[in-house]
């Protein structure tokens, strides 16, 4: 009666080589944006208005030779294409110039203060993504709760709050003190002149951390728990849902089990893509809490304004920033079955 | 890890430290921690202000004032070695022939010929008679410390304890957050009073102010009018407010010429005339911008480019030489000169060629620059001018208003050194531009044969008396023929904690300044109050385990909720 | 007693503009072993009725009348009484094998969860029980480890019905398994679900808007029209009500002259569950409508032969 | 006939107001936004630039809140009140001009990436993705820096930093849309790449884009006042250049609240009330999140 | 009238390509109605968009009245005006905010007709919408599944086509309705003299309404002829199984596994690996598996692509 099942036996694994491929795309993708970025910024700091080398001499007095050597020595006596093949030939090797201000090397200038950015956005961003995933999974799986109106409506609120503007509140309020409110916190940096070492150390910047820390969490947050809210709320009524619970589960093993692993995928990547944001509100940041990272050097390159610092500090932001999207991009294909093989 | 009583003190700095290689440094607090830590041959008197002693114990010039004999002081650098000629001459000698070492202070050696050491004797042989030479700029570094370094334009001089023969040896710095500075036992002065001297760096001024209130910080100078009367009303903050080095002055674009006397630039056509600047002089109202702009704490300009800190040098105008604030006076002088005003309300060329409209070149992020526009551009209106702004960044200010001549009035100013000749050298023709737009370093592209010759009259006068009288003359010259309009000479302003700092010696010992001032005076003759040395160190650490423990009760408080719910969420299933 | 018992069950959902009474006044009964078909146009009310049984329905649906499961009242079920119930004792699959699974979870988990969860097998014999269920839906046992997207359609409800199977439940209830998929994988997975049950001893309450899809699994068919049976009957005799026959109708027999080049329906749009025609819900849309029938609501009435239908002209040709 | 689909319209819009009203946060948002915007556009019936002008500021110096200055005073005895207000104009115009251009760019290489696929829509597409990896204020503050401080280059700063979400949602929808088989039937019945992505296309992906303008202008009132932060202001009093003052006349140590407070809740108000809006527009326009509500 | 020879539509699917038609001859007579049945995904729908101009054939030709389609954009724009589609799900072929009279008045203003509003109203009355102009303000989502679908039909006569191809017409309506729509689609081939090609699953629709049947297999019409013949007396093995699963056969033939997909077609006869007589061990078996079957010619005769058909048949 049932014919053999012919195409049941040939039937072969999966194949995984299109992993490898979408990677491949990616990367190369990846890198067409980054050989942009370097296009992009050549062209536009050869845009700015004035004469590198005379902002370079930052008022000083030069005279004629001097400009010429250093003219010369920048190599802006050559024509624009051989100029662009000499920037781009530097920063393939990571050569981003000398700062106008320090006379250092960009690359030391950033690498010095890489740590402390990366410290700072790092905490804050994994924060940000876990509270607002966290919340957001809450909230959207009982729309319309208490929880959800009130997470919602306090994220939405900190969301329209200017970065600097919280920043600056809130070194008013806990770093000086209103009131009874006692100003615990320190009002600068990343530690104390004066810090211990050991695990004390380790607290130190832990209180230095807190106000910054708190200023971009709570600004942040509200977009990874609005997203996160929404992917979960498209779940709720999901087939697989009602059949987790047709199963006898518990409600909140649905919600962990089921809904959350489904909605998280969606939310990483744009977790991912919208670190460039992050890393915007580093510079007000670390502005107000005079953080020694990135972002306050790239502040202060535009207020010299140092276009070597400026030009390397965007560089260096951007294809980083571009670098951690292809890199969650192709993280999230590998952990999303749905999209692995497809 | 400090012994319980050692005495430190923090002052605080809105600015960081650009590098820790003086030869190399260019910002404010780099030179003044430099002058911390080095010595130099000579050093202002504290009282006078005129050059004294320093590493050079003293020195002899020949007639014709091209040599140079400097006695060097038998002292010794802080690992011990010590101090010869020798190592002043490398340290001249390197910027001489190094470029990269001419960064932070080329101009110092321009002039210099030769520059040689014979034990404790360095005898510098010049180009040209110079007065200012007791006012060197440079540290004298330790040769057998800083003759290994190999290329002085990269070298950070990040190695602590730093080789050093001034009252403070630098153990420490963390980039853009502070610098260490311990006491130098074997300074040759003595030991400073206290044991360390901490320079903490804020981006934010209120940040820093709030600090100084805090405690986090004992000290802070060169604060902006609104931060100097925050401080108001706190006990324990001594608010000090004294006559500062510098000078606010409008640049006017008298008819901008290079160096070879050709026109450059777009100036406007009526600010080539006395008449007009006499009149824009009139319009303004100095005592309401120092009341406004800087809250009060400055002195209106009835002078010039060179402020009333420096008693020797300042020149003020008096009965009818000086323009005070009177618009119908200036009104008055536009009308007379032909000036009419046009329907509109604004003024003419007497030939009716062009509208009286300037612009007003002003740096981008300067609050103060801004505001004193809106000022001018009320005032210039009521005598029928239209004063647009033109908000420029520095580099391109430099460049409109010292090379291209780009720009009608542009905002200016100048921290004047104790011995002033820079300054006023900033007015000579031949710091005006090539045509090709090369050298410069103009501050207002002014050349004026009169000026010139008192300038060289000055240069070659060694007794001091007579060479102020010259410099008076110049400033006179300047504030009558306003190729700049001299504003005001804002204080100097500043702040300390009166429970820590027990007592400090400004610069000048009479109403001087106690940050930023040339020489070590103030931060050497510091002293702490005694008792209190840790306490700031204690709370620091308190309110860390407070936090620490907070934050630990805040976790536990979340894991507990997170239970809770969890807990609760298996009753409350859905359906 | 009957495994599964309606009695007098209506649902109404509660939407923002008012109440939609999906199900009205239905009492049906499966015994054990038996399958019974229930089959209507879309909106019917057939999924409502088949989520009501394990009381899947949004929180603020009503439920009035009783559901009895093999004698207790579903509605009056505690939480812990009724999860254990859940899959247990009737499990339920789905319409869209593609969502009935969860896309990021490999399917062996999946089909073991239930397990898990009602503490059926410890965790290391649930492999095993897992790699049997796959064999007897006609899977190889490594199709465990794949993720559901690596799967056809018929391949996804098979793991569907393994799932189903898992806690070896007494009653099945199949909402349209079969709509999506092929015609001849609909015929394989409907064979297979035969077979099954039959192997099993277990009662099937199977849904569907294709007659021909039910007649051949089933023993028994109700037939639903806006929220109501409109006929209830063995499944392999002919039907009485009006909507049943357009039904029917509906799906020629090929090769019976009668319907070549003359397709069959019924004129007439569905009604909105929250504006019913009176009297007989249908009237406005039968062909053989009386003037009586705007007006009277017919019971199911017996209409011969184990059969029961709700129509008037039903009583008249018996009388 | 015309008359009648007129009447249809209205009733569409009636339908729409209906279930917009049931959005009580975003029926608040409105209302906030129609006052601001009232209040931004009468201004100049009562007060003029004059009250930003320092040399006709009589009042006191960072004077608290009284009768005459119910808000209190600046740092030049201006009255913060009277410069909110006409900020308020600044303000929103960045707001909005920033929001249109970004919407226009966005809707335009939107559409195109979604339409045309093959080698333009993935150019498009790339650069897209470009631009959205690009950390925005960086960007925005790197381009106005070099094309300087004023009302355009802030607008075009922002407008150009912040298309590229706007481009992908709409490209989104355009996929979607054009996956309906009303366009395969529109394209059968002869209708060209013109035809369908006017009449189709953009008549569906419209509404979304309304929503998505209004969040928009949120963040643009925000990036403004962030630029005005770091010193990339345009020359007009804005609530952003406020704060810049405020933060610069030492308002914070002083202890002249209402000058740092007043111009950022204005912010805080306004683009909370744009952000409810447009998620209550949202939700009532897009039927995926409509079932959410 | 409509003539399609030796069409093969390729795509590339992830790296390979599918073959989705592959060599297919079909014609449609004026006034006939021709069904296409065959499971999911054998290239049913993809040979309807090509017919139509949709997608440009990989080989072979779509004519029309004897001249040969080119896919210049006039050309095919005049050409819809002659053949037209409807889809299988009515509300999507329905721009949700558009009301009935637009939707209908899209064609004519497409190609400018003129009296667009006596062109609407008489294509929704031909459609059995009437009176038509109660109908021209309402939008898709105020009418039912069946008036939806007469809406889209209107839309496709409002330029008066001569052939119609509608794939699944009524897969997505509710079985009671589904009558109603066929039955319209006879009527218009009676009044108007409309072909059509209707694609479908469902072989009781094509017993329904076709006059000739085709049962196409893995991008191949694997059998056609007219509809009793095929039905009634299928050649192919695979038509058999088609008709064996139908509730009222008596013997079910259920092939195992899922068609095979279009990247990997099978050698010889492309039903082979399923083929129920193969798997029987037929004697023939072997040459199924190796011998290429020539691709069957667009006639009205019944004939069938089988290896072993002619023995049957003998
Ligand atoms: N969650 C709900 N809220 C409100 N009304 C609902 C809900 N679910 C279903 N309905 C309505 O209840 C009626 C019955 O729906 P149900 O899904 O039970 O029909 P069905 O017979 O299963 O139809 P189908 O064959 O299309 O699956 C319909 O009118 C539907 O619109
Ligand atoms: N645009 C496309 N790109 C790639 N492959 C396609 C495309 N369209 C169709 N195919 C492939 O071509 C084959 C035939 O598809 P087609 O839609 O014509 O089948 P069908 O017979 O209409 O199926 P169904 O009954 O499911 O509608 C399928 O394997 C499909 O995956
Ligand atoms: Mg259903
Ligand atoms: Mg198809």
């Amino acid at each position: 009666m049932t014919a053999p099942a012919a195409t049941e036996l040939i039937e072969e694994r999966p194949a995984r080589h299109g992993m490898l491929r979408y990677a491949a795309a990616k990367v190369g993708g990846a890198l067409l944006s980054i050989a942009m970025v370097i296009v992009a910024t050549f062209f536009a700091f050869r845009l700015l208005p004035g004469d590198p080398v005379r902002a370079l001499a930052q008022g000083r007095n030069m005279t004629p030779e001097q400009l010429d050597l250093e003219r010369s020595r920048l190599g802006l006596d050559k024509s624009l294409p051989e100029q662009f093949l000499q920037f781009v030939n530097q920063t393939l090797h990571f050569d981003l110039g000398v700062s106008y201000e320090y006379k250092r090397p960009v690359l030391d200038l950033i690498g010095e203060r890489l740590g402390a950015t990366l410290l700072l956005t790092g905490t804050a961003l994994v924060m940000a993504v876990s509270l607002g995933i966290w919340q957001g999974a809450r909230a959207g799986w009982k729309p319309g709760s208490r929880f959800d109106k009130f997470s919602t409506g306090v994220s939405l609120v900190l969301w329209s709050v200017p970065t600097f503007w919280l920043g600056l509140l809130l070194l008013m309020v806990f770093a000086a003190g209103v009131g009874p409110i006692p100003g615990i916190f320190p009002t600068r940096g990343i530690e104390s002149v004066d810090a211990p070492d050991g695990f004390g150390y380790i607290l130190d910047v832990a209180k230095h951390m807190v106000l910054p820390c708190l200023t971009m969490v709570a600004v942040v947050y509200a977009q990874y728990l609005l997203v996160m809210r929404s992917s979960v709320l498209d779940e709720v009524g999901q087939d697989y849902v009602t059949t987790a619970r047709a199963k006898g589960l518990r409600d909140d093993e649905i919600r962990r089990r089921h809904a959350v692993p489904n909605a998280l995928l969606p939310t990483v990547t744009l977790v991912f893509m919208r670190i460039g944001f992050v890393v915007g509100g580093a510079v007000t940041v670390e502005a107000i809490f005079s953080w020694p990272g990135l972002g306050q050097l790239f502040y202060e390159a535009i207020r010299v304004p140092d276009f070597t610092l400026m030009q390397g500090t965007f560089l260096l932001i951007t294809v980083s920033v571009i670098l951690m999207n292809t890199l969650a991009d192709v993280v999230y294909h590998l952990l999303d079955p749905r999209v692995r093989s497809a | 890890a400090e012994a319980p009583a050692s005495k430190v003190i923090r002052v605080g700095a809105t600015q960081a430290m650009d590098s820790m290689n003086p030869f190399l440094a260019v910002r404010l607090v780099s030179s003044s921690i430099h002058r911390w830590m080095y010595g130099f041959l000579t050093v202002p008197d504290p009282k006078t202000l005129q050059p004294s002693a320093d590493l050079a114990e003293s020195w002899t010039t020949s007639p014709d004032g091209l040599t140079w004999t400097f006695k060097i002081r038998q002292a010794k650098w802080s690992d011990g070695q010590p101090i010869t000629a020798e190592d002043a001459a490398w340290t001249f000698n390197k910027m001489i022939t190094d470029d990269g070492a001419k960064t932070a202070n080329g101009p110092a050696v321009e002039n210099f010929a030769s520059v040689t050491a014979s034990g404790q004797d360095l005898t510098i042989k010049l180009k040209a008679p110079q007065a200012s030479m007791l006012d060197n700029p440079v540290p004298i570094m330790p040769k057998h410390v800083w003759e290994k370094v190999g290329d002085i334009a990269k070298y950070e001089a990040e190695a602590y304890p730093a080789v050093t023969s001034g009252p403070y040896i630098a153990v420490e710095h963390k980039k853009d957050q502070y610098v260490k500075l311990k006491a130098n036992p074997d300074y040759w002065r003595g030991r400073p009073k206290i044991d360390e001297l901490q320079v903490i760096f804020y981006d934010n001024p209120a940040a820093a102010i709030v600090g100084l209130k805090k405690g986090d910080i004992d000290l802070i100078g060169r604060l902006a009018p609104p931060d100097f009367d925050a401080l108001k009303g706190d006990d324990n903050i001594v608010q000090w407010n004294q006559q500062g080095r510098r000078a606010t002055y409008l640049q006017i674009n008298h008819g901008a010429t290079t160096s070879d006397n050709k026109p450059i630039g777009d100036g406007h056509p009526a600010l080539k005339d006395p008449r007009v600047r006499q009149a824009l002089h009139y319009a303004i109202d100095k005592q309401k911008l120092v009341d406004e702009v800087q809250n009060g704490l400055a002195k209106p300009a009835d002078g010039s480019i060179v402020p009333p800190m420096y008693k020797d040098f300042f020149w003020e105008a008096s009965g009818d030489q000086k323009v005070g604030f009177d618009v119908a006076r200036a009104n008055k002088i536009l009308d007379d000169a032909g000036y009419k005003l046009g329907a509109d309300g604004i003024r003419t060329m007497p030939d009716g060629s062009k509208k009286l409209t300037f612009r007003f070149s002003i740096h981008t992020d300067a609050p103060i620059e801004e505001k004193l526009a809106e000022y001018l551009t009320g005032w210039f209106k009521e005598l029928g001018i239209t004063l647009t702004t033109k908000r420029l960044d520095s580099s391109k200010f430099t460049e409109e208003t010292g090379t291209t001549a780009l720009f009608d009035i542009a905002i200016s100013g100048w921290s004047v050194n104790p011995d002033p000749e820079e300054v006023l050298a900033t007015h000579l023709c031949s710091r005006r531009p090539t045509a090709s737009g090369e050298g410069g370093g103009t501050e207002s592209f002014y050349c004026d044969p009169q000026y010139e010759a008192l300038y060289q009259q000055q240069l070659k006068e060694l007794d001091r008396p007579k060479r102020a009288d010259l410099i008076k003359k110049m400033t006179e010259r300047l504030y009558t023929d306003a190729p700049v309009i001299a504003l005001y000479y804002p204080n100097d302003l500043e702040g300390y904690r009166k429970d820590r700092i027990a007592s400090i010696k400004p610069i000048p010992e009479e109403n001087g300044i106690l940050y930023g001032g040339s020489g070590y005076w103030p931060f050497y003759t510091l002293e702490a109050v005694s008792e209190d040395g840790t306490a700031a160190a204690d709370s620091g650490s308190n309110t860390g385990v407070i936090v620490g423990v907070a934050g630990g009760v805040v976790v536990l408080l979340a894991a507990g909720l997170f239970l809770a719910r969890r807990r609760k969420g298996v009753v409350d299933d859905r359906e | 007693m009957s495994l599964l018992e309606l009695d007098d069950l209506s649902i109404t959902y509660r939407i923002a503009s008012g109440e939609v009474p999906a199900v009205r006044g239905v009492s049906l009964s499966v015994e054990a072993g038996e399958a019974l078909g229930i089959v209507g146009e879309s909106g019917s009310g057939k999924s409502t009725l088949a989520m009501s049984l394990l009381r899947l329905l949004p929180k603020d649906t009503r439920i009035d009348g009783r559901i009895l499961l093999d004698g207790e009242d579903v509605a009056a079920m505690k939480w812990g009484r009724l999860r254990a119930v859940r899959w247990a004792e009737a499990s339920i699959i789905f319409q869209g094998a593609q969502h009935g699974l969860n896309p990021v979870q490999r399917i062996g988990e999946q089909i073991a969860e239930p397990l898990l969860v009602h503490r059926i097998a410890p965790p290391e014999k649930a492999r095993a029980r897992v790699a049997a269920l796959l064999e007897q839906v006609g899977l190889p046992a490594w199709r465990a480890r794949s993720y559901p997207h690596e799967l056809s359609g018929g391949q996804r409800q098979r793991v569907m019905i393994a799932m189903a199977l898992a806690c070896e439940p007494r009653l099945i209830v199949a909402d349209e398994p079969t709509t999506a998929l092929d015609l001849m994988v609909q015929a394989q997975v409907l064979t297979l679900i035969k077979e099954l049950i039959a192997s099993h001893g277990i009662s099937l309450l199977m849904i569907s808007h294709d007659l021909s899809v039910l007649a051949d699994t089933c023993d028994r068919l109700a037939v639903m029209y806006a929220g109501r049976v409109v006929e209830t009957g063995p499944s392999n005799g002919s039907f009485q009500h009006p909507y049943s026959k357009a039904l029917a109708a509906a799906f020629p027999t090929v090769g019976d002259p009668s319907s070549r080049l003359a397709p069959k329906g019924l004129g007439g749009d569905q009604p909105d569950p929250q504006q019913l025609p009176t009297g007989c819900v249908f009237h406005p849309r039968c062909p053989v409508a009386l003037d009586t029938c705007s007006t009277v609501d017919i019971e199911l009435r017996p209409a011969g032969d184990r059969r029961t239908a709700a129509c008037v002209l039903v009583l008249e040709e018996r009388c | 006939m015309s008359s009648i689909t007129w009447t249809r319209r209205r009733m569409a819009l009636g339908r729409f107001w209906s279930s917009f009203r049931t959005h009580r946060a975003g029926v608040i948002g409105l209302a906030i936004l129609v006052v601001a915007v009232v209040l931004a556009l009468i201004a100049p019936l009562f007060i003029d630039a004059g009250v930003t002008n320092v040399v006709s500021g009589t009042g006191e110096k960072l004077a608290p809140p009284s009768w005459d200055d119910p808000l209190g005073t600046d740092e030049s005895g201006r009255s913060v009140l009277l410069m909110v207000w006409w900020g308020s104009r600044t303000s929103l115009l960045i707001g909005f001009l920033a929001a249109l251009l970004s919407m226009v760019i966005g809707t335009v290489l939107g559409i195109a990436a979604g339409h045309f696929r093959g080698w333009i829509g993935a150019v498009i597409m790339r650069i897209t993705d470009w631009f959205l990896v690009l950390p925005s204020l960086v960007t925005a503050l790197v381009l106005a820096a070099i094309l300087g401080g004023s009302t355009v280059t802030i607008i075009a700063a922002i407008g150009v930093t912040s298309w590229p979400s706007t481009a992908r949602l709409i490209r989104a929808q355009t996929l979607a849309v054009e996956a309906r088989p009303y366009i395969e039937r529109s394209t059968a019945l002869g209708g060209g790449h013109w035809h369908i992505t006017t009449r189709h296309v953009l008549p569906n992906v419209a509404p979304l884009l309304l929503a998505s303008t209004t969040l928009e202008v949120a963040s643009a009132i925000v990036t403004e006042s962030t630029l005005a932060f770091l010193g990339v202001s345009a020359n007009k009093t804005s609530w952003g250049t406020m704060l810049r003052g405020s933060y610069d006349w030492g308002a914070a140590t002083s202890g002249a609240w209402w000058y740092i407070l007043v111009p950022g809740l204005c912010i805080v108000i306004v683009v909370m009330a744009f952000t409810l809006c447009g998620r209550a527009l949202e939700s009532v326009l897009n039927p995926r999140l409509r079932r959410a509500v | 009238m409509l003539e399609a020879k030796d069409l093969a539509v390729e795509f590339s699917s992830r790296g390979r390509r599918a073959r989705a038609v592959d060599g297919v001859n079909l014609s449609v007579g004026p006034g006939e109605i021709v069904a296409l049945v065959g499971e999911s995904g054998c290239g049913k729908t993809t040979l309807a968009r090509t017919l139509l101009g949709l997608v440009r054939p990989t080989s072979g030709t779509v004519s029309y009245d004897g001249s040969p389609l080119t896919y210049r954009s006039k050309a095919l724009k005049a050409y819809r005006r002659q053949v037209q589609l409807v889809l299988q799900d009515p509300m999507g072929s329905l721009n949700p905010r558009q009301t009935v009279y637009e939707a209908v008045a899209e064609g004519p203003r497409i190609h400018g007709l003129a009296d667009e509003e006596q062109v609407v109203a008489s294509a929704l009355a031909r459609a059995g919408l009437r009176p038509p102009e109660r109908f021209f303000l309402r939008y898709p989502h105020e009418l039912s599944g069946g008036q939806r679908q007469r809406v889209v039909i209107a839309g496709a006569l409002a330029l008066d086509p001569k052939v119609l191809i509608a794939d699944e017409p009524v897969a997505s309506l509710d079985a009671s309705v589904r009558g109603e729509i066929l039955a319209l689609l006879l009527r218009l081939r009676d009044e108007l003299g409309l072909s059509a090609l209707v694609v479908t699953h469902d072989l009781g629709l094509a017993w329904n309404i076709a006059d000739r049947v085709a049962v196409m297999y893995l991008g191949r019409i694997v059998e056609s002829g007219p509809t009793e013949e095929v039905l009634k007396a299928p050649q192919h093995p695979y038509t058999q199984a088609l008709l064996s699963v139908l509730p009222e056969s008596p013997a079910r033939i259920v092939l195992s596994g899922e068609p095979p997909d279009p990247t990997r077609i099978p050698t010889g006869c492309r039903f082979h690996p399923r083929c129920q007589v193969v798997a029987a061990g037929n004697p023939i078996a072997s040459k199924c598996r190796s011998d290429l079957l020539p691709v069957l010619p667009a006639t009205a005769d019944p004939q069938s692509a089988c290896h072993l058909t002619p023995k049957l048949l003998g």
